[in-house]
């Protein structure tokens, strides 16, 4: 495989810090207790979804899970309405009655945000045959977890995926924890991206935390869907470094699991690369620096503004609603 | 003008939408062509005039099926999907329910859902326990949907049509025994309104409150009824939810009296909303309470004479009626 | 006595029915030890006692979790199975509503299937749009099930023993924000029966219907109303369908009034059944029309004061109440 | 693989003819009008059913489908009861409120049938989960088609079977088409047994029109699962060489297929291995014979018994109707 090119690696590194600094964010606010909202940290899993969305062009289309929050701002959703949805506010990407589990952006491609587990493989699905049907040129990209290749739908959507040949790339974070049960306690299989075979559909299976492998897969694999070869199942090795919700316990995880995770920290790895390819501590800590003033901007926007009309309880359910 | 049958009508519907608006397509089990143009035939001819892409015959999966019905709805297409028999959506609520209904709202408004969900039901084919339930009831308790059904075939053809026009889901219910009635053809871009009731027969001592196949048990009672000088107005809903209350209750305001109809189970089916609604708001026009028909409280029995004894019965139908208006 | 939380009195319910019966046990997801006992913690210490074959934590596959607990159930167990939060039924309607409830009957009786299905919902908790919905009258539609919900504790406890012991399949509804109620423990081999409601509270004014947590809404308004001289009785039914009609037209015909509350969506809601059920029932004695009151008509909400406007107000509750008793 | 002794052979082809004949004398009676109801041929695919029932204990537990006969019949299942339900009377199995779409009879193992594509592998699981729970030593022998390979319920019951090791085998008759469509239209799969890998579960494929190979596959597969070991997944190849439902339409059937369905018809084939091993022509009539005679019997027994009372439809809804 080739280097990947500087200003793409420039890229993704931006990516992920935006991921991980409204991650750290996110947490310091439920810390304070500034906000009281379910939120789903995404530690661990920040490079996999940048280097996921950095393949994409920008108008490709993205679903995604509850803990979306990485795809939600690696692919450039406008922040301040990312914080004003996950804030319940008016100024919200869904006027605060989505929220956090439910995020949708249609001008950046962000389609649909579900919190039911695997329902949005078959909807990604849709997405992808509107492309092929209008020629359109776009790729889907379905994020979802281990957990959720067990249900019906992912099969379903797989299956269906490949016979029509549809324009989408069915992408696994494999964080090795499906709420609290551990991937050997919910599958014998020995990993996700085997199962596309029984689809007659490509599967690969990456490390999640090593730029190197994640971003040129990904690529790969989106090149293949639009080209109209077919989907690919990608699965990224990686892992939740934090409880299912923030908050919540993961006194379940074994001595063994957290060690081994802390030495996957993707960060860590990521800067390494970083400076290898000859950037400097100076010019990555200023983009941490400019993405962190950006985001403190838009916490204070999203604290700042007005919640939404309680009229909007009766508003868009049908269309004469609207 | 010519007669058409059911089926004819919602072929020709989605046809002419397919025409006028490429994003209409159609997906579902043994739709295409090769298939035979699906088992009931409302998709025959129609892979020939549009293609396989437009006409998608897809595996058994249900779940994918809606689910590529949301997405392409999202992306701006108007899918129209067939779940080949109502019980089956019971592999496939989700999709329905937690998305396609709410994915307008939960958005904010960004992201109607403009599609159709075609299917069949009915009892009295012989199909048993799992294949012959009206399940209406279901979607009708959720925000966010029509639930539509026609009871014959120039209702098809115009409630078809405004279901493809619509900008959110519709639940489109076929019943298998109606699809051999005829109309005449109401031609050409005909379209009956969503939320719009029919008055079918005019009368003055009881509003009979029904929609699809038992339209026509409702409409025939109405002219054995009077005969013996019991004058029934018979109102077809054909929109079930969100229903057209207006008709509903005005027709309830001039005879004073009502009773709902419905071959799906009676305890906690459609009919409960309406009578409910009835009550509250037709109080002071009422001249006894409101009473309910539906079928009996099992799953749809095999055998022949122990299903056609599940289905509300025109003798009950009629002997509820005399009660009500006092003539028993 | 001590004091118990419905959590405790869930958890003490299945222990002791998993003492006295080899072939009572436990799946679903997150379940056992090894995931702390289940995410609301209501199997906690049971793995220890009964081990992984009687706890057993399942994949995220809820069709396989409802169709393995038809399937023991049909070899003589009696499996009591978890489906974390009550949206995700859409995606195994069909276990249940096709198979759990119908097999007693398609079978000509042959296979009852005793199971119990454990589910967890409520507005109020910030979850959102996809994991907020009550869904009991999709269920109370179905011929072949119960369908219980408990309002405190002590019910918790009686309701979880009587639906073990059930010959037929139950739909359990436990309300996240009724997890932390306590009640004084019944203690050991208390059961509540199936199809009996309790009279919360007397009264002599108003029949208010409900069940589940709205049953505290119920009873601190009737507390209020009570000192501006309305006497509100207060009825939770305990078990939705099939419901105890008994109580509920014997409280009507005492009252000569009646109010149907839930929180789930008022149309098409369980309260519609009961409504229309009273008024056909309770014709004469009662004052004025059956109203109802249940959640508003959308998705739930997420944003906190958006989600709370949702849910039935005590305000509209009280002056429901007014309006009915003629004090408004 | 060691040949079939004689006995298990004759033993197979007893039941592969009850199938046959009962299957024959279904049509015949639509076809002269005597009955009309619902049924699902299974011409083509008699010896299938009846190996894998041969394979099993008469105690062991069968969840089939509406073309289910074959299983039902092989089984053993007392015919006038089942023609008593298939005519929807009261001697039958479920006094004739199941029908033949939903045949039961827990004294010969027949569990459920069901009509709902795919329902019957997720309920199969928890009948082999009593037996897992109780010891009792049973295997539970799920049927169903390739087309109920594609939804969800399949992959949610095969990776759970084998997360636990149940004592279950997956029988999948793949008689290449899902009512109307073709394998080909359906999946994009080289088969249906090369998913099992994705699951980490045993997946074997078999001819199912030849006795040699289908039921020593059976056997291994049975023997396997009651040993501990865990599941399998058994496809066997085979044709459906009617219509979906006796009197549809099979016109989209291409004549290739049509030639190469007769050319593989199990029923000369397994004749000729009776041939082989010494049977001869005369006792093989004897027992079609035999089978002929208590199917006429069994007939007519149904068509004279009397209807189900009316009544039928209050009971057995809930233990209090029983
Ligand atoms: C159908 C369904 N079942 C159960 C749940 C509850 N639930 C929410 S997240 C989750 C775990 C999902 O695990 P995985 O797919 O691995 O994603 P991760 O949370 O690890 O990102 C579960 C069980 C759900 N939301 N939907
Ligand atoms: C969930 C569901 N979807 C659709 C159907 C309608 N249907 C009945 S049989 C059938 C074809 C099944 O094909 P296959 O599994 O190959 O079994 P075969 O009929 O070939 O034995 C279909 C689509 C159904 N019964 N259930
Ligand atoms: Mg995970
Ligand atoms: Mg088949």
């Amino acid at each position: 495989m080739a280097e990947i090119d500087r200003e793409k690696l420039l890229d993704i590194y931006t990516r992920t810090m935006k991921v991980n600094r409204t991650d750290e964010k996110f947490r310091e606010l439920l810390m304070q207790g500034k906000v009281a909202v379910m939120y789903y940290c995404v530690r661990g899993q920040e490079l996999a979804s940048a280097a996921a969305m950095a393949a994409l062009d920008d108008d490709d289309y993205v679903v995604c899970t509850y803990r979306g929050q990485g795809e939600q701002t690696a692919k450039g959703i406008p922040i301040e309405k990312w914080w004003g949805e996950c804030l319940g506010k008016e100024t919200g990407t869904c006027k605060g009655k989505g929220g956090t589990m439910h995020i949708t952006d249609p001008d950046t491609g962000i389609m649909v945000t579900t919190g039911v587990v695997g329902s949005g493989l078959p909807i990604a699905n849709g997405l992808a045959m509107a492309s092929q049907n209008n020629g359109d040129g776009r790729v889907t990209l379905v994020s979802f977890g281990d957990g959720a290749a067990n249900i019906g739908g992912f099969h379903e959507a797989m299956n269906m995926a490949q016979l029509y040949k549809l324009p989408i790339v069915f992408f696994c974070q494999n964080n090795r924890y499906g709420e609290h049960t551990a991937f050997a306690d919910h599958t014998d299989s020995p990993d996700i991206s085997s199962r596309a075979a029984g689809y007659g559909m490509k599967g690969v299976k990456v490390d999640g935390n090593n730029v190197n492998e994640v971003y040129p897969a990904m690529e790969e694999a989106v090149e293949h869907a639009r080209s109209g070869k077919g989907p690919v199942l990608v699965e990224a090795m990686c892992y939740r470094m934090m409880g299912h919700f923030f908050g919540s316990d993961f006194s379940y995880m074994p001595e063994e699991h957290l060690a081994e995770m802390q030495a996957e920290d993707p960060l860590p790895k990521l800067r390494k690369v970083m400076l290898e390819r000859q950037f400097t501590e100076e010019e990555l800590d200023k983009i941490v620096a400019d993405i962190d003033a950006e985001i403190d901007g838009a916490v204070q926007h999203a604290l700042d503004a007005p919640l939404p009309s309680t009229d909007e309880i009766y508003k868009d359910v049908l269309e004469e609603t609207a | 003008m010519a007669e058409i049958t059911m089926t004819q009508a919602l072929n020709l519907a989605i046809d002419e939408a397919m025409a006028e608006d490429d994003g209409v397509f159609c997906l579902g089990e043994d739709v295409s062509a090769k298939q035979g143009g699906g088992v009931f035939k409302v998709t025959a001819g129609l892979t020939e005039k549009y293609g396989e892409h437009r006409i998608r015959a897809t595996p058994i999966s249900e779940t994918a099926i809606v689910g590529a019905a949301v997405g392409a709805a999202l992306a701006g297409q108007r899918p129209i999907c067939e779940i080949m028999l109502m019980n089956f959506v019971g592999v496939c609520m989700d999709q329905i329910v937690n998305h396609a209904a709410k994915l307008r709202f939960m958005s904010g408004g960004q992201t109607p859902c403009p599609m159709v969900l075609r299917t069949t039901t009915g009892v009295g084919v012989g199909f048993g326990g799992q294949h012959s339930d009206m399940l209406e009831a279901w979607f009708a308790h959720v925000a966010g949907i029509h639930v539509v059904t026609p009871s014959n075939a120039a209702d098809a053809r115009g409630l078809m049509r405004s279901a493809i026009d619509a900008n959110d889901p519709v639940i489109f219910i076929e019943n298998i025994l109606c699809y051999g009635l005829t109309s005449e053809d109401p031609g050409p871009g005909y379209r009956v309104p969503l939320g719009k009731a029919a008055v079918a027969r005019e009368g003055s001592d009881i509003s009979l409150i029904t929609y699809g196949r038992t339209v026509l048990d409702a409409m025939e009672i109405a002219g054995e009824l009077d005969k013996e000088g019991i004058s029934v107005e018979v109102i077809d809903l054909r929109t079930i939810a969100p229903y057209d209350e207006e008709t509903v209750l005005a027709s309830v305001r001039k005879t004073g009296r009502a009773i709902t109809l419905h071959e799906a189970v009676k305890p906690f089916g459609t009919g409960a909303e309406i009578a409910a609604n009835i009550q509250e708001k037709c109080w002071d026009s009422l001249k006894g309470p409101v009473r309910r028909i539906g079928g009996t409280f099992s799953a749809v029995p095999f055998a022949t004479h122990l299903e056609q004894a599940w289905i509300p019965q025109k003798s009950d139908m009629i002997a509820q009626i005399k009660a009500s208006v006092g003539k028993a």
